[in-house]
């Protein structure tokens, strides 16, 4: 292609882009456009998968019938979110495997907040309290987004994150409204996934990168401080009204910017846990390159069968 | 007076779903592949859906404080009444698959009958059972023909899963006091006459897969009158962990 | 009013024993000789016997209806005081000689002090304590250098062991409140004091083995402050499950 | 050696026999002593590691520290056993690691009685109770047995079990006087373990083989249906003494014959848990070929490691 066709292509692409229409798998895109929505909605997936772990965890300790069928659901939904997720993916042509082989050597990453470990029935709470909200508040502008398989994807994942966000609201609030220790485990989990789930939002607006051209491609629609506050806005008088009390002594209303100031986020932390050095970040990944190796000789088998009934099927038409 | 036999029979057919979907519940997220990961799952929703009906009516029936929770998570070991081969751990995948279709295809011969209880809330939790039996046959089935007729590894290993899974087949025939009493009074189903049909599919099964019918002389039971394996404890320590360290509190 | 600060500070002593020696009692009947296996529940036993002094102590100072073994088997995880490298698993044996090889070089510099402590229960188990110690230390630096120097497996799996487990060394040296308070007191142990004689043995005992020192920049901490990893919960439901299954009996 | 030689071997070996002295390993003795002496003493040692597994399952659940001291303490001293009995056969020119084989393969028993599943901390008090105090009875003779290290391995053996069949009478005693839960599961335990327990002794003296012989060699004083009313007589009055039932309706005194009448031992279950067809069976021996499967990376490294000490010593004095 001349340089200027290749020109034309890109002004046809932008301007489809912001007339809001979606690019889909057979439109010819920027190989950077394709490169970034590979490395965001591969790494969006394998936080599913990976984010399973920490709650799969409780599945087998949860203290009702009727919490352990709800954490079972949840933690399902998120695999289903992770194969959305994986198939929007390949659309931009790289395999279901090339992906794992990524997350597994640690090229790929995915959300840092799955490598706190969970050490209560409380943090089932936390997380679809906090983590889901947060990543709500992340995701819901990607409904929007401008690669047509991500922005649908992310239509259905949404509709039951909220659902998700909703039960975790109510089993803290059933903790914050139960016995002492209840609530003082409810307490617990609050107090260690608060500042993770603010860090989750990303770094400040001045250490974050490729915000200009992800704003662009509808990647992103605000800044991660703006989403930050956003969060925090939204999740302080929830936890009010379930007399739960957010770890940070800095936090209050500021009547002026119509927001709450907050305090300092450890971002040494954020950095140690990105880096893989926070307290789960060897065990998730262990967990799942051993199912992905457990796992070798059943997919084997499963495409063995495949292909021998396939050759039964064609001697049979011969 | 409450009906106890009605009670422990319900607690028997109960029981196998909650452990396998005990069971099935440690897997989520460690399947082979996703979509084996949430077919396992789904399962597992299944069976606990099945044991949460069960369960509340058996507490309708204990009266007082009982709940599907108590009835579920407070019992002692000895007072579970599932079969011993649903207690079965999951060594690999082989081993799932062999237990679920080994489960599964009882499971469906039962409930098929059990509809048909003279008691109205056991045959409705049976009909609705049922569909979803079916279809968890028919995945366990798939997969022992794929891990059968696979690689050689996979032959192998469900071979060997089969083979030590076999024993613990027999019991799923035998009748308990409850059984037939429950029996007699036209509620219960008579799994002795389920049992030809049963070694039937299995075989026709095994057959297409190329798995060697197991030989086995000696069964395995207990696990019906409470006498469960050594794995058993270790289920119950997990499972029952968080209504044993904060008793008597909502969730 | 009971003395919190020591009472505490006597809990961060002992849960690390108790926490390691039932990681040991998990091996037992299961390690890779008769010898070793006896020598690993040797110290076992040691460490068991020490939480039992220290935990009578602990029920005294707690009063009312305290006992070592309300104290052992029915606190909530979050109060549980180990550092996370004693509930760290048995993955295989050299997993389980570098953490008792981390541990044990650390327990016998902190006992070394403890016995000159103002608290004459506390120094006299220390003194008890200190013996046996330095067996297990014996034992577990043998060890180190056998797996180190042996064969090219066995170097493998043992530096392997050693990068995983030493991130969570720091944690040993961390003072909480209540060893601030007990140091203070003249009755704990200053253990940011035995951080460098540690590392200084570990080094020697590693490079006799042609163990590399792992490079670490972050550690992991937690434990004395009750937040411990996700294998803890599971610990304690196997270890604290006849006391909260069957409350308020004796055995 | 002329066949008068070896007549007059017999002989003086015979001789020595019946005057009571100890056959010491390197005295000469008929090869089918030393092939009986090896089945039996590596039977016996096995029946030690393997009977380490079901009291191993409750050390980490039981439910006091001192119960969990002296329960480790106790599956301590089986190891010890089984290494003394081990050392007492390799004096018969026969390997440990040969020894483990012929375990590991089946082709050696052990006894039956450890295939049944430990299934509640009650289980701990009748296996001390009533295992034990059938090993006890059947051991004791052996103190005296003609073969020197047998003889003396089953002395310091002896001392203990009859130890750990008091800690288990007491654990049994501390349930019957408890509370009805725990009185139960005391009688549940009973219940369970009493019938194998008689099976322990062995079957009726018309189905067992070896006994003449045996006789003679001191291995056996006593025939198994004397042995099984001896331990009847003396587990009866235990249990009356802490209201606990034995589970024979057929039990009952007989003035006349000065013992107590029993009903029929279910022989069938006996062969069938013999020929690998127990409760545990499968498992007993996967876990101890496990172990040693597991631990022989460990082995060579200790072997790798002392050859290299030994040539570097070796340089020194060089």
């Amino acid at each position: 292609m001349s340089e200027n066709q290749i020109k034309n292509l890109e002004a046809e692409f932008e301007a489809k882009i912001s007339r809001d229409e979606k690019i889909e798998p057979k439109d010819w895109m920027p190989e950077k456009y394709r490169q970034t929505h590979i490395r965001q909605i591969s790494q969006h997936a394998h936080s599913e998968i990976v984010g399973m772990l920490p709650e799969g965890n409780w599945i087998t300790r949860a203290p009702s019938l009727r919490r352990k069928v709800a954490l079972l659901a949840k933690v399902q939904d998120e695999a289903g979110h992770g194969l959305y997720l994986y198939s929007a993916c390949e659309t931009l042509g790289i395999s279901r495997d090339e992906l794992y082989e990524q997350l597994h050597t640690g090229k790929a990453k995915y959300s840092s907040i799955f490598n706190y470990p969970t050490l209560t029935w409380a943090d089932m709470g936390a997380i679809g309290w906090l983590v889901d909200g947060a990543a709500i508040i992340n995701q819901v502008p990607l409904c929007n987004t401008s690669y047509g398989p991500y922005a649908r994807a992310m239509v259905r994942v949404c509709k039951e994150e909220s659902f998700h966000q909703r039960q975790g609201f109510e089993i803290m609030m059933k903790l914050a409204q139960g016995t002492p220790e209840q609530k003082e485990m409810a307490q617990d989990a609050l107090n260690r996934w608060w500042w993770p789930s603010l860090m989750m939002l990303g770094p400040t607006d001045d250490a974050s990168v490729h915000t200009e051209q992800s704003m662009k491609w509808k990647l992103k629609r605000k800044t991660n401080d703006e989403l930050r506050q956003q969060f925090i806005d939204q999740t302080v008088p929830q936890a009010d009204l379930i007399g739960l009390t957010i770890p940070d002594f800095d936090l209050k209303w500021n009547e002026e910017r119509g927001h709450y100031d907050f305090g300092p986020i450890n971002w040494d932390e954020f950095w140690q846990v990105v880096k893989g050095h926070g307290p789960c970040n060897k065990e998730r990944l262990a967990a799942r390159k051993g199912a992905w190796e457990r796992g070798e000789w059943v997919r084997d088998a499963a495409m063995a069968y495949a292909e021998k009934q396939a050759d039964r099927k064609e001697k049979q038409v011969v | 007076m409450m009906n106890k036999n009605l009670y422990n029979y319900i607690l028997g057919v109960a029981d196998n779903s909650l452990i396998l979907g005990q069971r099935l519940g440690e897997l989520c997220g460690h399947g082979p592949s996703l979509e084996t990961d949430i077919a396992l799952t789904n399962i597992s929703l299944d069976l606990l859906g099945q044991v949460r009906g069960y369960y509340q009516y058996a507490a309708k029936i204990l009266g007082g404080n009982a709940s599907e929770d108590t009835i579920a998570f407070i019992r002692k070991e000895r007072d579970y009444k599932n079969v011993l081969l649903v207690e079965q751990p999951n060594t690999d995948f082989a081993y799932v698959i062999a237990r679920q279709f080994l489960f599964d295809v009882y499971h469906v011969l039962f409930l098929d009958q059990l509809q048909h209880s003279r008691d109205l809330t056991l045959s409705a939790i049976a009909k609705k059972s049922l569909k979803e039996a079916l279809y968890h046959k028919r995945f366990s089935s798939d997969w022992i023909k794929r891990l059968g007729d696979g690689t050689d590894e996979s032959h192998s290993r469900i071979q060997n899963a089969m083979n030590d899974l076999w024993v613990f087949t027999n019991e799923l025939f035998q009748l308990t006091e409850a059984d037939k009493e429950m029996l007699n009074e036209g509620i219960g189903v008579d799994v002795t006459q389920l049992k030809a049909d049963y070694y039937n599919q299995l075989n026709d099964v095994l057959n297409e897969a190329t798995i060697e019918i197991p030989e086995v002389k000696f069964f395995q039971k207990g696990g019906k009158e409470g006498v469960h394996t050594e794995h058993m404890g270790y289920i119950l320590a997990e499972m029952q962990y968080m209504q044993r360290a904060y008793p008597n509190m909502e969730w």
